[in-house]
Formats: C-alpha cells, structure tokens, sequence
C-alpha cells in the first residue's frame, strides 16, 4: 500500500468514533501492538528525548526499503510511533522523505506532532526523514 | 466569611468555558493562576486611561501613572507586611527576583570555598542560579535531603551549615510536594548561626497570608501571575540592610543618580535595583489581585484550599495502586500523583482529555524528581474557585485512566 | 493608503481625555505611546479564554497558550525580517536585552585590555550596562562624539575602532536628538573590521520598518511598549552564531534541558535566554500591536509622522530665541529645544497645565545632556495618532510659555 | 503672624484666580521675588537635587527662631521655595517641626511636594524640617 493509503485507512478507523476517550483508546490499543524495538537499540545512541516522554528510534534499509522499530515509555506516544510506523516502515526513502503525514492532523492529533509539544515525537518524525536520506545517500 | 462559591467563580470568566466539549475544570494553578475580573478591568482601565511612563516625567499622566505605581508598592507592602516601601522591589517574577539576588549576592559575598545551602525540593529557579554562581565564584552548593514524607530534612539541612555558610535559599512551598517548609525555625537557626535566608515564596503567597517581617526572612521572592495577578511582574522583598549592601543587577533608566562617562553613581532603593521602564501594568493588576485576596481573605482562602484538598486525598486514595508524592503534614492544596506504573504524560494527556486541567512531567524541579527515580507525577493543584465537584471528577477521571491502561 | 486620521484616534480612548479641563495632547510618544483598543482587547482576550502557563503543559489550555506564544514569535520575527524565529528572544523590554547582551557577551568575550565603543548620544540603559561590565572586566569603554547638528562624528567612531575593539553598541535613534544613525554603513565598516555591532532599536522599530537581515546587525533590541504594545515585553534579535556562543543570561524554568545536583545543560535557542514564566500576556499584546502597524503600514506612519516633525520644526522654528538639539537631516519625529534661558523644567510645567504631554530633563542621556552643558531639554515626540492641530497648540503654549517667563 | 495664617493667606491669594494658567503667574511673581541668597552658600554642600531642578538651602538660628533663604534655577520651584519660606522662616522651631504644609495642597500644588516629584522639593521640606530639629536639640 502506498503512504497515503495506509493514511486513509487510519483516519477511517478513527472516525468511527465521536468521542475523544474512544479515540485514545484505539491509540492505546495501537501502542500495545507496536512490534518491540530489539532491545539492543534502547540505548541513549537511539533515544530522542521529548521532555515528557521517551522514544528510541532504530531503522535499517533492505532492498530500497527502509524499516523502522521504535518503542516509547509512554503508551500514547507508543501508540502514535505505532501508526508513524505503519505508515513509514517498509516505503522507499523517496516516499517518505516527502509524506506530509497530514492523518495525524485529519485524526484531529496535531498537538502530538506540534514542535512545542513534550513527547519527542515532532523529532522522531524529522529522525525517520533523516534516516530515508541517508540511505538513499548511500544507495 | 466563608467563600461564596458561585459569586467568585462569576469573577474568573475563564471558568465557564468548555474544552473538547466538557466543562473546564482547571487544575494547573500552581504552573499559573487564572485572573478575576476585577483585574482583567484594572489593566484596560490602565491603558484607557491613565498609560504613562513613570517618574521622571512633569506632566499629568505620567504623576498619576507615577502615583498608581508607587501605590501599588505600598499595597504590596501591606500584604506582605514588609517594614518599609522601600524594601520591595518590582521585578519581572519570581525567577527573576532569584536570579537578581543569586547575581548581586553572589558578586559580592561568595568566595572560593564559601557554601549556599538549599534544598532538593527547590524549582530550577532557586536552583539553577545558585548552581551557576557557586561554579562561577569557587562555591560550593549544599544540598539538604527530604524525608519520606516529602517533608525538608531539617536536621539534615541544620547539619550543612558552618562558617563556610553566606546564605540558605530555600523554598517556602514545594511545588511538587505541597510541603509547606518551617520558615520560622529554619530562619531563627540561621540566624543564630549568623546566615541569612532567602525564601522563594512563589507557591506561598497566594494560599495563606505571609508576614515577612514575622518570619525575619532576608529576601522573599514571588510571581504575580500565581496569585491571580498578571504575567510579567514580580517581587523582591529584601531586608534594607541587605539591599544596600548588594551590587545593582541590571542598569539603565531609573535606576541611575548621576551618569558620566568615567563613572555611574546608583539610585536610592527601591529604585537601584529597578532598571528600565517599569511595567507599571503589571504593577496595577498585581495591585488590583492583592486588594482581590484582601476582600475575600487569606484566612478564608486556606481554609477553603485545605478542605479540597482533604477531599482530593480521600478520594483519590479510595483508588488502589495510587503513589503519592509529598504528604507532609503541613501541605498546600495539591496533590502530585503516578497511578501504578502509568506514565504521567499517559494520564495527563487522558485527563485532559475529560476537560481537567493537570500537569505533568518534572515540573522544573528535576533533582526532586531522580531523587524518587521516576519520569515525573501528575499534579493537581488548587484554588479557591475549585470546587468540590471538581474533585470528584479528578477522582472519577483517575478511575477511568486506570481502567483505561489496565 | 494615507491615515485616516479619525479612524485612527477613535482606536486610542485615552486621547479623547482632557487633563486640567483642556483636551489631552500626548506628545510622550518616545517615552512610552498609547495603546489602541486591539492591543487592549488582545490582553483581555487571552485572560478570559486562554491564560495558562506555557511549554511544558500537556493540557488543553496550556498547548493553545504556547501556539499562542509561537505565532507572536513568528510574527515578530517577520515583522523585523529576522532569518529565523529562534533568533528572536522575549525578554521584559529593550533595557533588559541591553543588559543580557552586555552581561553575556562581556563574560564570554571581555579581557582585561578589550575595548567596547559605544557613542555619547546613547540612553543610559545602552551604556551603564557597558560601562558596568568593562569596569568588571577589566576593558575600556570608547565614546564617539557627535556633530554640531546632532549627527553621529562616524569619522570619530571609526577611529576608535581597532583590533582591541570587541564590539560596537550603539543606538538606531535618538531618544533626545532624533537622529536616526547610518547604520547599514557603520555595521559593514565595522563587519570588515571583524567587529559584531549591537543596535538599541528602542526608538528605530516603531516609527519605520526595520529590516534586521538587511541592516545586518548582530544584534537588535526594543520594547513592546514603545511601539503600542503592552509594558513588561521587550525583544532581543541576536544572530544565531552569537546567541549560541553568548551563556545563559538567568536561569530557572523552560530554559534548562537537565538539571542535575552536579551540574546543568541548556535547552535550545531561544528558550536558552528565557528564564521563568513567559509573559504570554505581553506576548499577545505586542503580536497585537505589530498587526495593527502592519495593518496602517510602516510607510504610512513614516510619511504622516515626517509631516508632523516638519510642521512642528517650522512652527516652533518662528518663534524667537529657540534653541534646538538634533537637527540631523535623517531624524526621527521628535523636537528637543529649550526657550531661550527658560529651565526646562519650568518650560515643561506650564505646557503640562495647557494640557500637552511633554517630556522635560536628560530623558536618562546624561552624557549627552553634559555635552551641551545644559540642565536637560524638552522633549515633544509625535506618534501617528498625533495631529496638525496639535502641532500648532503645542507652538502657541511654547510661545505662551516665553511670554510667561519674559 | 503664626504659620497657619500666612498659609491661610497665601491660599486666599490663590483662590482668586481659577486658570491654572494664572495661578503659575502668581508662582513665578513669588519665585521672582524670593531674597536672593548669599553666592557663598550656593555650593554642592547646601543642595538639594532633585532630578530636574536644583534647590540650594541655607538656614540661620537667631532668638529661637529659623531663617530660611534659599534658590532654585528653575523660576516654578523658586515660587514654591518662596512660598514655603515665607511660610515657614522666622518662625520656632517646634512650630516648623509639626507644620504639616497643608497649604500646599489646598491651593492645588499637591504634586509638587509629592516625592516621587522631580524637584527636589520633598527633600527641601524635609531639610527644613531637619534644621528645625537640629537647632532645637543645640539649644
Ligand atoms: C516554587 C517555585 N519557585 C519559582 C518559580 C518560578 O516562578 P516564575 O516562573 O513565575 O518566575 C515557580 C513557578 O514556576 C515555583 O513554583
Ligand atoms: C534609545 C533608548 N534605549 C533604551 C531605552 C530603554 O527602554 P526600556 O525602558 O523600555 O527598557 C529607551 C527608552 O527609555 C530609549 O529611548
């Protein structure tokens, strides 16, 4: 599926519910789900410290595709690495370097990608972009 | 007389506004206050009528701007009831009342080997500064332990003081903890041992009446915008002795006597230590939130704080797993909370959600925060337009949080 | 579009005031200028729906107030066209940026030996904290003259500048003598000597559009409260390669990224130099005002305030025995004059009674004042708001004045 | 005449005249008319600074009684100087003591003696008063 697809499904899921709670608990469900991060990678080399909460951050590149894992001390900001990742993981560095990531706005979760906002996860968004144009650098 | 709920929650319009659809319960106030009418009314009244730059001008607006100034200073003197006028200082806020006595008294007493005594419960603004001036000067920075409690190790903090010792600082509330330190004994052992002590009065103020001259403290430090006054005016108070001892802080404006190109002579206090154009707005509304707390009254106030807090304790503690931080029997209204082992900005951020306004993180208190080795707490705190109804759906909130990350 | 000048009196109530039963003449612009309803709405505005303390709340309040405080970054920084937002410090105003730069930059980069040029035209907050710190540090203060008009001596300047010159502080305007500076042409002389230049746009940045990229300054300071914005605001732009090198100013609050009881690490620019709560308040007050001059134009206010110095310049000019200070061909609007051998305080008293606002005395430029050896001047300093007719009752109570006190 | 009666008579003077416009001729009439006083005490030792004007103050003690010459170099303080020594000079020292001046206010100058006023003219009175005190102890 391409970027904006996978986007498009996630913005669906969420409409089907009207109240914030309900939302937040999709997002948790969702932050349970991320695959962990081997913990090889939880290390300070990987961590992008938001004031609040923490994130590591790993990716590799295989065949013109870049993979990413992450995991997070906080479960909503697990749960929105989760949906970056989906969204992300396993798309060419193109894609990626240019995806708007405009579902985090649509779902109505703009504060979580807002630079002023406390959870790493503006920077962790500017590190994944980061990572896609090193590997195509190298490729 | 007892707080009429209803009438002063009419004052802070703020209150009735809804977010993400659910009434505003606003829980932030020690991060900041909201403002009542009658200050909102006193700044525009301030800048319809009577906006000037103060003191040195002949002409109309600026006495009357002058006037309002300097009465202002002594309405703050009252509420604090400091000896004399001159001893308060308007400042930008608390931070800057602490960093203006870190700098000036650091300058002029601190010596290599010397020691700044204070505590592990202090916000960075009573921290970092002394920190930075003690690196810069050779000092060394003491640091007394709490206990469990979360109440201040005084025998502790009383077993770092020796010669070496120029100045304790140290706060008179935690705002992390609530725990409302015992000035009074701590100051009277100072000084008998010849120390004086700055106090940052920051969350002190505002909750129950404070009486410098009672306590005998040697600097007092606070914020306007925490006691329901306007952002961006502070205050100093400082024993004269001491503020005639100490070194200008900033210069320019009226803070001068005589300006020459060889050489500055300084202004009289309270002036030598205000540069600049005074902000003689927030002056005005510190002064029309301090004659807002005087009409309704301290003592009424406490008491009113002390019963949402009794009420948030029992039932936030109704609920298991709860770890709370700071329960030293003297303690200001707040509660500073994790739920089991929920990360605080995972319950913030659903407690938000339901309209409550908490905060959560170190809340710039971070040696305070390793010292318990977690990421940060939830903080509840309150003033006297909360009500008890809120509480309850603090604790309702809580709840539902738990049951959500179960 | 020209000013519609009625338009734009109605925005300011205080000028439809009177004062000794006569209509209220405000020609105090350069000491602090009125404010229109906008910036006064503006600080009610947020007090009632948005006040909350900022950065680090993950609540609702808190996130709307710091978008709040980000957009007034922003549109500061498009306002003065600096390269970037965290370029652009909030500090309580042009004297307290005067003193951070002074402060900062003099711990880093002062030695005993240094020199720092400033000029004698310089308001005190522009060279106290200069003249402080090169004492502290061992370094020479170097004062350039001015000519007979009132322009700045360059030749003198660069003549003071050499290889110990570690920077230049100057002023963008006169507060006394209306001369507006060659700055673009002194920043490249002094950048080709390797020497960065501070300027205290406290007079520049109201009254015409200052573009900091295209002056290429290093630095550039003001006040919100001159330039129709609230009071206890003020801003410090700062090139990004200095403010990195520059240390902390005051420490406490969102200025810190960890703070351990060894030792503390900075956040990044330009929370770095913003210690304490931020003044949101004033924040959204001076975003206010910098829409609303937007809105009338810098070009607009320019034209109409050039017109009103010239009326006033020739009015004043056909009364006998004026004598005036500042009559550079670049100059601001502003008239410094004194009547004949009439003390300026005398002068200033009676113009106060005819109901017209006038600034009397060394207006905090002492040196400058020494320079003409004389007690101090009076000052009328026009504003956009202000009119023809003004002008010329302003002339007519000059001349009453004269007949007074023949 | 005690000092409350020169004070009563100077406000019947001014309550004449309804322009504040006139009631500063008046004032100047008075500066003009202050006794001039000895060059040899208008040095650094016997001014009062204000910021905008300059006051200089002598004081003589001759039968139990306090003379006041004194100058300004701005004509409006010089009234008021001439006003408050009129007031004032040849009178006892207690009398000087307890005078609480309120002349001042009731002609409508208020200002003028307030100490956040730029003339040095709080600090004259008080001065004045302080000569008072220290003649009365020596005596
Ligand atoms: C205990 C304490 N001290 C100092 C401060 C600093 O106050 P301000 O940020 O208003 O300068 C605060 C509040 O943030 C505080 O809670
Ligand atoms: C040229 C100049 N610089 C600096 C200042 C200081 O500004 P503020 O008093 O607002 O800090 C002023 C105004 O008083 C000024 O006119």
């Amino acid at each position: 599926m391409t970027i904006q697809e996978i986007e498009n499904q996630l913005v669906d899921e969420f409409a089907a519910f009207d109240d914030w709670l309900d939302k937040y608990d999709l997002i948790l469900d969702m932050g349970k789900s991320l695959p962990p991060i081997d913990p090889k990678y939880k290390t300070d080399q990987y961590l992008i410290s938001g004031c609040q909460s923490k994130v590591w951050l790993f990716a590799e590149y295989r065949d013109g595709k870049v993979y990413f894992t992450a995991d997070s001390d906080a479960i909503i900001t697990k749960g929105i690495v989760s949906m970056l990742i989906s969204v992300l993981s396993g798309q060419a560095p193109d894609a990626i370097q240019s995806a708007d990531l405009n579902f985090i706005d649509r779902i109505g979760l703009k504060e979580h990608l807002s630079p002023t906002r406390s959870n790493g996860l503006a920077s962790m968004v500017k590190q994944m972009k980061l990572y896609a144009m090193v590997f195509k650098m190298k490729s | 007389m007892p707080i009429d709920i209803q009438k002063v929650r009419a004052d802070f319009p703020i209150l009735s506004h809804t977010v993400y659809k659910r009434p505003l319960i606003y829980f932030d106030n020690a991060a900041t206050t909201q403002k009542p009418l009658q200050v909102i009314k006193a700044i525009s009244d301030y800048y319809e009528n009577d906006n000037c730059n103060i003191h040195r001008g002949v002409h109309y607006l600026s006495m009357k701007a002058t006037e309002a100034f300097e009465e202002a200073r002594k309405e703050i003197r009252e509420f604090i009831n400091a000896p004399s006028t001159h001893e308060v200082v308007f400042t930008k806020g608390a931070s800057e009342s602490l960093n203006l006595v870190a700098a000036s008294f650091g300058k002029k007493f601190l010596k290599p080997g010397d020691e700044v005594v204070t505590t592990i419960m202090e916000h960075h603004s009573n921290f970092v500064p002394w920190q930075i001036i003690c690196e810069e000067k050779g000092a060394v920075l003491r640091v007394a332990n709490i206990l469990a409690d979360g109440d201040l190790d005084t025998r502790h903090l009383y077993s770092l003081i020796s010669e070496k010792t120029k100045i304790i600082a140290l706060t008179h509330v935690s705002n992390v903890l609530g725990t409302i330190n015992p000035l009074k004994e701590i100051i009277a052992h100072a000084h008998r041992m010849g120390v004086p002590v700055l106090v940052d009065g920051a969350q002190g103020v505002a909750h129950a009446k404070v009486d410098v001259s009672d306590l005998d403290c040697d600097f007092y430090c606070f914020s306007g915008h925490k006691m329901y006054g306007p952002m961006g005016i502070g205050v100093l108070y400082g024993k004269e002795k001491w503020l005639e001892e100490l070194p200008p802080y900033q210069s320019g404006g009226e803070m001068v006597k005589d300006v020459r190109i060889e050489r500055t002579t300084f202004n009289e206090l309270p002036f030598k230590f205000e540069a600049g154009t005074p902000n003689v707005e927030g002056v005005t509304g510190l002064r029309a939130a301090v004659q807002y707390l005087k009409n309704i009254g301290m003592e009424e106030i406490s008491l009113y704080e002390d019963r949402l807090l009794k009420r948030a304790v029992e039932g936030l503690s109704s609920i298991s797993d709860m770890r709370f931080y700071g329960t030293a029997p003297e303690k200001a209204s707040l509660v500073s909370f994790l739920i089991g082992d929920i990360h605080p900005f995972d319950a913030g951020t659903i407690i938000d959600k339901m309209g409550i306004a908490v905060r959560t993180g170190h809340h710039c208190a971070q040696p305070l925060i390793d010292h318990f080795g977690i990421p940060g707490t939830v903080r509840a705190s309150f003033a006297f337009y909360n009500t008890a109804d809120e509480i309850d759906r603090l604790t309702e909130a809580v709840s539902r949080v738990k049951r959500m990350f179960a």
